[in-house]
Order: structure tokens, then C-alpha cells, then sequence
């Protein structure tokens, strides 16, 4: 993606490219509830299907050295972000190959080269460490962003206040992404705010905030970008508020008795993945060869990370304490 | 009352609903107790039957509503509140120490709170290091406040009921290993009070003090103790705080050993003030050193061979127990 | 006061009953500052000079049934609220005749037969309880109105956010009343906000908000008033913002370094007491001998409350453990 | 070095403000650390020499500024966090339990929080209920920080350097009693470890163990025994975690008795976790029981006489030691 004069031109192929990241996170995802079931992947599975196209367009505006903080749904976010799927697959299998060598499974993947922050399962916690690293940043002259994923969910507790406040009387250089999904768990938004437009809430702080079609990559990654530049321009703080739906449970324990099965079809039929394709499809720029190629190349992917997590070893029993202390047994 | 089977989690909601019915001061306040049926599946279908307003399912706000109960219990409510885990519990921990333990002494006995906060606990569902601690330690160290874990289906049918006729704040500790276990009822008056620890298994040789989670695994242990001419008492607390010392210190006398099972991580554990009561006060009686079996002092891992080896085992309080009878540990 | 049609009407007596109220407390508070360099009070004593005409404005709106929540600097919302000075005297004193037994001392001043729930000395602490005790009044189906004070600075902590929405989203009988006055500590309030009107924070969750001039006691009182009678009619949660000002220290330690002589001055000569006692003056309404008069009431009561204070007996040691549980020794 | 006096608040003063001097990763972050210059006036001065840039006023918001000094750490950046007092902390202690203690380990070691958190402790100073608490038990019991305790002018002189050259979260405590306390100040290389317990006085009869505020209480009473024919060992614990076990057991083998000093409450306090390590790991060479003088369990209430009496003093550890050694006590 180019952008100039502030604004966001896209290209087909950048298109293309946008489908095949969101594909990869969605058949990612598909592969691990089916591990799942097959207990190679326990605890707690939290899937992204559906909202794809909120991680995938925001870190499209992102640099190198921009930092990202997401939620317990953050495969998706590791995935997008460019860490090796392999990694990845290996520490939802809790292999001693994971990127957070098997220790935090799939609510805390971390990749520090790739500045990725984790995979925080704390709801709201990772606020202010994103404020204290965008502290960081602005105390060391720095003009890197620093990316900070949560639920609407999150609103409602008192980090998110704590941390809007404190980044827009310092002045950070920080993006707040909300993904407004409608739940928290069974909780409807309308039952946990009583202001319902999280952008407003955002504004009521001074922050230059917006709501933006979360099923809408290019919407998402134009508005990011837009925001990126403004931070980065020493403008302070923005919040996006990105309107999304998860399709599947909160996670793979979710009986889903707090919503009505028409109200996920009918948000299904607006998924990122299927308005871009049909987009493509209807302007005649993906034909079924190339899509085919595509859904290949990802399944291919995907495959040779559960064979890589399925052979890797597990941590030696012995090597339990590891990494409590700096000092700790390596 | 039958002798039916029920599981803990059964167990907590009839005694939930049964104090709903029987006292309309009572409701359930937490996240996701309502529509989605509590996050361990406690309180569903009491919305169905008792609606929105008696079953509120409140935003993420763990500072906020747990404060709100305890301000509902001083304006002549008794509400119950769920916080989904005691990881979580930390964003109320100042509502619970600095208001609800101390309100009615700092006010001079004007004010009581008479409150019950419901968490699960305890690591053992690969949840990783945010999800599976054991602070009920913590929650046993602060005065005003009483600390009840029920780790029997019986006392989670019977416990909801004694701890909501206390006049002070009340914890009640769930350890989530246990919501899928089953046993039949008794009758409510062969359940003890609350304040009383009970001997889950008489014994001679040595006494084995848990609580919670931990308790199964000890009883594990002591048949396996059994079986190499063992005779272990088990005895289980119940009340973490105040604790009931009575019960063990008599054991101790008896058995002259003890060993105490406690999935919280060993420094600064329950284990430890277990330990150091009885070592202050049976020390003549003593025989050998009074030793614990702990969690590792790691945040709890993933992997499921890590988070085994964090936490308390079957085997590890076998060989304990075998060493302090200086028993040879069988291979 | 009397209301009619939502209007306060303010006659002279009124008006004089609100002076003398206010003189009350601030000849009150100027003992305890005499009483604490002779050590006879200890601890913290956080002085409320200069700003009453925001308690005695707000107690004039409340009926006997209704409960308010203050702070640590809450001996002029006991007093106005209806405490008997001696009791809240002998708490400052830390005697066993003091509202609270003498266990809390200046910081913890409760009377739950005049529904005044203390006395909170962490910052925000008392508004997750104001909040709980609004619920309780809404599930008894009572109309009485929780009143909530806390200061400017209170309004950083995630207390103050979790609070307001839950009191919008659920509707409760409550009203907070932020005593602006301008310092969290040495902090201004530039430095610990980055929207600096608290009333509009509170618009942001939906509440009905208004700042007021919290100098002016008739403005306060109105004020309240109007919103208690909204809030009795089940309209829901309100906020007044009272922009005010401390004349002392934040606490007998404060050196005040942190701002000016002529800004601290220039507050006095708009102080609450001065200005009403020269409107009517002004209006030939109080003359030096009504003046004297009051002047004297007030002082006898306040050396009776220290000749009480001094003459009460301190609780046994041996009742140490008193009112830990309810079941404690008596 | 020279040898006048300063006091225990200059001494923390100093320790920062050589830090800044020497790195400029390092800032002070904290509500009124700035223009109020401290609550108890340690950083009074500082933000003229170094700025509001590097001395940071925060709004009151607990668990954001913590929250953020993680993410500063995580940033490379060696801040300095002060909580006015551990009361105040349990609002940010999510963020340190579940932020500080557990990312480098849930992420693999990948994360370092070079993080140094302050904080005020402990009462004497009639602050009543919601002011006067003693905590470091409970951060004492937290894997991945490590919690430290000067309660002398020198230890304040020295361990905060330490801490802040330490890769991991430090938590440290400074009793609201010592801040006017005054001493010489020794050169650097006498200040021992941070890890290391230290005798403060040696002795052949009894082991007092304490820290923090209590140390000069207990030394106090090492004299009065001294005057009565008893001579007791002082150690002064420093590093609540990890615990310098070798040097309380070292102690322990000599004397064979053992008292702890703690503020903190008695029922899990750290004063049991001590009587527990002494009793597991030396019950050999134990004389009479290992015992501890904890605070009452009691909320601390506002008069002196019912502070005084919720405290450890003198008296009582004379007391208890005299009976230890089964001397009479006298009247
Ligand atoms: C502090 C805290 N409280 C509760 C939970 C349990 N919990 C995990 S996810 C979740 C819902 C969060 O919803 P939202 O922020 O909207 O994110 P989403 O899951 O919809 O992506 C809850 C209640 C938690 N992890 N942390
Ligand atoms: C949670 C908490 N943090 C810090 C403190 C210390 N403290 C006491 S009062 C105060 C300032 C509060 O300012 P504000 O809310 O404006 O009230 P004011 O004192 O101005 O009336 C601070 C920081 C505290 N008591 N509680
Ligand atoms: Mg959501
Ligand atoms: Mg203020």
C-alpha cells in the first residue's frame, strides 16, 4: 500500500495480498478448533473467525519497529503481524519451538523481534503496558507507534480510562484498536456501557477517534494508516473502533445461548473474507484457478506448521523454573 | 433429600437458587452470571427463573461491582457476587481489603457487610500463568474477612447457605478441577458449621492437612498410604480463615507428624502459617520436622507435563509422608 | 428551603441558616488546626476551609433517608450533614464517645443513624459503595438518593469510570458531587487530566451534568436540589461539579509549593463565607450583633465538643479486637 | 564517602538522584513525586534538577502508572515507580502479579521489566485503617519479583542501585517510620548484596529475625535481653524474595531459638513463612519452638494506645524471647 498525501491507494494485488493474509488467519483458525477437538490444542481456544479483517488491516499501516499488544484472541494478530506460523502453531501445541517456548500457549504468544507483545489474558491488562511502552518511545525520541488490541469488552473496565487519560495528557504515540465485536463472553454491549459508541468515549478524553466498518480491510487499513501518520507526526493519541463480529462461541466452551443463530448468519454473509472475495470475484480480478492457488498455498502453510508442532519436543521437566528470574537455569 | 448424585457445580447452584427463593434480599451480581450462565456454568438457567434484575450480569468492571455489592450488602441486600477467578479478583482487592474487611471496625460496629464473593481458583485446565493461581492464602491473612472453600460436593451444596447468614464479608473459594466432580447429598444437618475443619480420613501415623483442590489428591495418597501400612489422617480445613486450630492441633497430637497439601506456591503459603502454628504450638508433640507440599514457585505454564509438575501430585505427598515416618520410598 | 415547581426559593432567614452553617464548620475546622499543633488530634488532618458551601449546599438538599459518601476531608460534610460535634470532636480525639469509637479518627467519621457512610480515605474508594448502596435503594424499591463527594483528582481512577457507567447503564438514585478544587495534593489538575471539566467527563456516560460555582452556596444548594428531585422521579444518576477551592494545605505537612501566595489569596476573597456574610451586609440583612451573635453559638459549641472530647475516656486495650467481626467482644 | 549523617529519606533521595545523574534510562514516575516534591518528601528538589520530564507527576490512577513503568521497563527505560503506601498498591496489583511477575516467563524469557516499584509501609503514624498496613508478605510470595527492605540509612543509601541494575521487577519498602531516622552512611563496598540477610547484632541464645521497621524495635530489645544475660542474634531479613535462607540457618544452628519480629498481620504472615522454613529445614536443632511477634488482626485503628497495642514492641519481644529461654520474666 502506498500512501500519499495522506491518502490510501490501493491496488489490486495489494487486495489480493489483503485476502490471502486474512484467509491464512481464518484456515489458521478453522485447523486449530479441529485440533481441538482432537486435544492437541488445550486450555482455552479463543478464535478470531470472523474479525479477521480488523488485525490484518492494521498492521498493514504498521512499520518494523511499531510495537503491537493484543488480547487472548491474538493469533490472528501474531499471524498478521509476520510471526512464523510454525511458532505460532508450535506453542498453541505448548512445544518447547513456540514462540513463547510452549510456556504460554494460545492466550500468550509473544515475538519480541517481530515487537510483538503478546497475548495478554488479562482483559484490559495490556493498557498500560502499551502507554508505558509509547512512554518509552517518546522519552527515548522515538517516532515508532505502538499498537494496542482490545474487546469492547474492555471498555468498561478501569484501565481503559487510566490509559486513555494518561496517553493523551502525555501525548503518546498510540493507537488504541477496539474491536467492537457486540460481546463480551455473553455480555452485549448494551448491557456493559451505557455509551455505546466506544470512539465517543474516546473523544470525551480528547483523543482523535473513530468508528470504521471492521469487516472492511481496506477501510480498516486506511483508517490505521491515516491514524499512524498522525501519531507518528507527533499528533498524540488515536483511537479506531473497529464494528466486528466473531462467528464462532468466545471460545471453544461457548454454548452461545445469549444470541439468536440469524443474528451470526446474517453477520456471516458481511464477513471480511467473502465481501473481498465477492468484490474481486464480480470485477473479474480472482478467478477459481487463482483462488485455488491461494486457498493451496495456505493450506500447504498450515500443514507443515502442525507437522512442525506435532514433532517438536516439550520443555524438560527440569527445565520448569526457566525464565522466572533473568538468572533462572536457561 | 435423596441420595441422588449431583455435581459441585449442581451442588453451588441449588444452594444459589435456594437462597434466592427463600430470602429476596439475596442475588447474584458478576460477569456473565446471567446470559451466558455463569463462565463455569454455576448459575445457568437462574436468570430464567429469577430474571435480570435478581441475576445482573455486570460489565468488566471487577473494581466497580465488587465494591457495588459491598455497598449493597450496607444498604440491606445480600448479594452474592461472582468474580470469574481469583486472578481477576485483584482488580477488587482494594474494594475487599481497604472496604469491605475494615468497615465495620474503622466505623466503630456501626456497619456490617454481609456479603458473599464467590471465585474459582487453582490451576489444572492448561489456562497458563493468568488463569490458574491459588490466592486464597492471601485472602485468609486479612482481618474482617472470612475465607470458606468448600472442596466436597456437600459442602458446596451446604456452605452458600451458612456463609450468607454470616454478618460479615464472606470469600468462598471454588477450585475449577472440581465443578465436574459427583457425589451424593446429605442431609444438611450432618453438614458441619462452616468454621470447622473436618477429618476426611482417621489415621494414626501421621496427619495430612489440605483444602480445596488439593484434598482428592490427598485422599489419593493416603489409600496409596495405606496400602504400605500407613495409617494417614486427612484432615480437611474448610475455613481458611479464622482457622480451626482445635482440630488440628488434637490430630497432630495424635499422630506426632504432619504434612500439609496447598496448590498455592510455597513461599508465604497457608502451608507455611499451618506449619508454623502447629511447630509454635504442638512442638513437644512433634516427631519430625512439619513439612508441605507446595506448588513450584513459577507462574503456572501451559504445557500440560508443566503445569503437573508446578503443582501438588499424588506421588509427591506419598514419598513426603514415607520420608517423615522414614519409610523407604518404593521406586 | 422550601421547593415548588422544581424552583428554590431563598428567603433571608434561609440564607443566614446557610452562613452559619458554613461558619460552623470552618470555626470548627480552625480548632482542629489549633488542636493538631498541640497534638491533641494525629494523623492526617485534611482541612475542608474554603470550600463549604459544597457539603452545607449539598446537605440542604437531602431528606433524612438519604445517605451520603464522603472522604477523608469529610469532617464539614459530618457536620453539615448532622452529626453532633461532639461525637465527631471526640473522633478526632480518637475517644470512644467519637462516632466511630475513636477507631477511626479524622479520616473515618461514620453515623449510619444519620446515613453517613464515612469517612474513605482511598481516593475513589467510597464511589463502588455509594454505587452498591444507589443499587440496594433501587431493588427495595426506596426513593432515596445516595449522595457520592470525592475531589478532582478521584477522577483519574478507574473507581470514578467503573462507577458512573454502571450507575448510568443501571440507572441508579445516585448523585455524585465532585468538589473541584483545583489540587490533587500538589497536583493540578492540568497535570492529572486531559479533559479538565468534570461535568462533561460525566456527560460522557450519559449522566445529566452541570459544573457550578462551588463558592456560592445558594448556586450549590439549587443546584442539588434540582437534581435530587430528578433523581427521586427515577431519571437517573446526576453529577454536580463544584468548582472550588482549598485555603489551607492538603494536609497539616502540605509546604504548598507548588503554587502561589496571590493565587491562594485571590480564592479567599471569593471564599463562600466572606461572600455571602457581605451580600448581606450589603443588604442591611445581618448587622454586627446578629453577626456576634452567631459567632458565639458556633464557638460555644465548639469549646463544648473539646471540653467533651478532652473529659471521654479512650477505649480499653483490651478491646483492641472490637468490631473486627461482629461476634467480637463487645 | 564521609561519615556525617543523613537521614533515611535523604539517603533514598540521593540513591535517585545519582541514578538519574549516572543513567538517563532512568526516571522517577508517581503521584506528587513533582511539584508536591513526595508524599513523605523523598524527591523534594528533584524535578528542578532533572525536570517533569524525568520526575513524573501521574494522575491518580494506580494501576495505570504501574502498568505503564512495566511497559516503560518493556521499552528500555529503567523507571522508578513510587506508590504513595502498599495500601494504595492493591489497585496495581494486577499489573504487578499479572504483568510484572509473569511476562518474562510466559513469553519464554523473551521479556526483561528492569522495573523498581517504591513504595511506604507500616504504621506508627496514626494513619488509622486504610493507611497503616504492612503487605510485603504478599509480594514476598510472588515468583518473578523480588522484594527488598531497607531499614537502615545505609540499605537506603545502596539497595535501590542494586535493584535498579537488577534484569527483574524490585519491590521496595520503605517503613513510614524510618524516613527521619538519621545514620552516617558507609562506603559502598560495605553495603552487602541485596540478596544477603544480615546480622545486625550477633548473639548466642536467641535468633531475632526481623526487617524493615521492626529492626530497630527488636535491636532495642537484643539490648534489654543483653541486660538481663541474654544474648541474642539480630538478623535483619533485607531481601524478602528470594529469602537469604543461609544465613537464618546458619544463626539458627548456633542459637537453637528462634523469634521472628513482623509487622505484618499474624495469620500468613512472613513472619509463619520463616517459622516454617526453620521448622522443616532445622528441627534438629531446635531448643523450644520457633515463635513470632505479629501485629494483632485487627484493621490498625486511629489512638496511639490501640496502634501501639496492634503492633509489635519492645516489651513483647523481651517477653517472648525471656520465655523461649524459659527465664522468668520480670514484672
Ligand atoms: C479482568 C478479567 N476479567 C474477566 C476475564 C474473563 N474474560 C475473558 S474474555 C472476556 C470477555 C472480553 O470481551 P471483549 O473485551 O469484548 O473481547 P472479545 O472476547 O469479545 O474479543 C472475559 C469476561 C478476564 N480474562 N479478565
Ligand atoms: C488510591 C489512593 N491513592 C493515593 C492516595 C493519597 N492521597 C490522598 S488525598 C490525595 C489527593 C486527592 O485529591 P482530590 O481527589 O482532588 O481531593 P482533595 O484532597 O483535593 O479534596 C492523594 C493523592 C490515597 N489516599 N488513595
Ligand atoms: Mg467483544
Ligand atoms: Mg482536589
Amino acid at each position: 500500500m502506498n500512501t500519499d498525501n495522506n491518502k490510501v491507494h490501493m491496488d489490486i494485488a495489494h487486495l489480493k495480498l489483503l485476502f490471502k493474509k486474512m484467509l491464512r488467519i481464518r484456515r489458521f483458525e478453522e485447523k486449530c478448533a479441529e485440533l481441538y477437538t482432537q486435544e492437541k490444542i488445550r486450555g482455552f481456544l479463543h478464535l478470531y473467525i470472523g474479525e479477521e479483517a480488523v488485525a490484518v488491516g492494521v498492521m498493514q499501516a504498521l512499520s518494523t519497529n511499531d510495537a503491537v499488544f493484543a488480547t487472548y484472541r491474538e493469533h490472528g494478530h501474531a499471524l498478521a503481524r509476520g510471526l512464523s506460523m510454525n511458532k505460532v502453531m508450535a506453542e498453541m501445541f505448548g512445544k518447547v519451538t513456540g514462540s513463547s517456548r510452549g510456556r504460554g500457549g494460545s492466550m500468550h504468544i509473544f515475538d519480541v523481534e517481530k515487537r510483538f507483545y503478546g497475548g495478554n489474558a488479562i482483559v484490559a491488562g495490556a493498557l498500560p503496558l502499551a502507554v508505558g511502552l509509547a512512554l518509552a518511545n517518546k522519552m527515548q525520541k522515538k517516532q515508532d507507534v505502538v499498537v494496542c488490541f482490545f474487546g469492547e469488552g474492555a471498555v468498561a473496565e478501569g484501565e481503559f480510562h487510566e490509559s486513555l487519560n494518561l496517553a493523551q495528557l502525555w501525548q503518546l504515540p498510540i493507537l488504541f484498536v477496539c474491536e467492537n465485536n457486540g460481546y463480551a463472553m455473553g455480555t452485549a454491549l448494551a448491557i456493559s456501557e451505557s455509551e455505546q459508541h466506544i470512539f465517543r468515549k474516546a473523544q470525551s478524553y480528547g483523543l482523535k477517534a473513530q468508528a470504521v466498518d471492521g469487516m472492511n480491510v481496506v477501510e480498516v487499513e486506511s483508517a490505521a494508516t491515516q491514524y499512524c501518520i498522525s501519531i507518528k507526526n507527533g499528533d498524540g493519541p488515536c483511537l479506531l473502533e473497529c464494528n466486528t463480529y466473531r462467528f464462532r462461541g468466545h471460545s471453544m466452551f461457548d454454548t452461545q445461548l445469549y444470541r439468536e443463530s440469524e443474528e451470526i448468519e446474517e453477520w456471516k454473509s458481511k464477513g471480511p473474507i467473502i465481501k473481498l472475495r465477492r468484490w474481486l470475484e464480480a470485477n473479474g480480478k480472482l478467478d477459481p484457478a487463482e483462488l485455488k492457488t491461494i486457498e493451496d498455498q495456505v493450506e500447504d502453510e498450515i500443514n507443515q506448521s502442525v507437522e512442525f508442532a506435532q514433532s517438536s519436543e516439550v520443555e524438560n521437566v527440569s527445565d520448569l523454573c526457566f525464565g522466572v528470574y533473568a538468572e533462572s537455569k536457561n | 433429600m435423596n441420595d441422588q448424585s449431583i455435581t459441585y457445580r449442581e451442588a453451588l447452584k441449588t444452594a444459589i437458587s435456594e437462597a434466592m427463593r427463600s430470602d429476596e434480599r439475596v442475588f447474584l451480581m458478576g460477569e456473565d452470571v446471567g446470559n451466558y450462565g455463569g463462565c463455569y456454568a454455576v448459575s445457568k438457567g437462574l436468570s430464567d427463573e429469577f430474571g435480570a434484575d435478581r441475576v445482573i450480569d455486570t460489565p468488566l468492571s471487577e473494581s466497580g461491582f465488587v465494591g457495588a455489592g459491598i455497598g449493597a450488602a450496607m444498604g440491606g441486600m445480600r448479594p452474592i457476587v461472582e468474580v470469574m477467578t481469583v486472578n481477576f479478583s485483584l482488580l477488587a482487592l482494594d474494594q475487599i481489603v481497604n472496604n469491605a474487611a475494615t468497615l465495620r471496625h474503622m466505623s466503630g460496629n456501626q456497619i456490617g457487610i454481609p456479603l458473599v464473593i464467590r471465585m474459582a481458583t487453582g490451576a489444572g485446565k492448561q489456562l497458563a500463568a493468568q488463569h490458574s493461581h491459588s490466592l486464597e492464602n492471601w485472602y485468609a491473612h486479612v482481618p474482617g474477612i472470612k475465607v470458606l472453600v468448600p472442596s466436597t460436593v456437600a459442602d458446596a451444596r451446604y456452605m452458600l447457605a451458612m456463609a450468607l447468614a454470616d454478618p460479615d464479608p464472606v470469600i468462598l473459594f471454588e477450585h475449577v478441577m472440581l465443578y465436574n466432580e459427583s457425589a451424593a447429598i446429605p442431609a444438611p444437618k450432618d453438614c458441619p458449621d462452616m468454621h470447622q475443619a473436618v477429618v476426611r480420613k482417621s489415621g494414626n501415623d501421621i496427619s495430612l492437612i489440605t483444602y480445596g483442590g488439593s484434598l482428592s489428591k490427598t485422599l489419593e495418597a493416603a489409600k496409596e498410604l495405606d496400602s504400605h501400612g500407613i495409617s494417614a489422617e486427612v484432615i480437611d480445613l474448610r475455613c481458611l480463615r479464622p482457622l480451626d486450630t482445635h482440630t488440628l492441633y488434637q490430630s497432630v497430637e495424635k499422630t506426632h507428624r504432619v504434612l500439609v497439601v496447598d496448590e498455592g506456591w510455597r513461599t508465604g503459603s497457608l502451608a507455611a502459617e499451618i506449619c508454623a502454628l502447629i511447630a509454635e504450638d504442638c512442638f513437644w508433640s512433634l516427631d519430625a520436622p512439619p513439612s508441605r507440599i507446595c506448588s513450584k514457585e513459577v507462574p503456572i505454564p501451559y504445557p500440560q507435563h508443566l503445569e503437573r509438575a508446578a503443582t501438588p501430585q499424588v506421588a509427591q505427598v506419598v514419598e513426603a509422608a514415607m520420608k517423615l515416618l522414614n519409610r523407604e520410598v518404593p521406586a
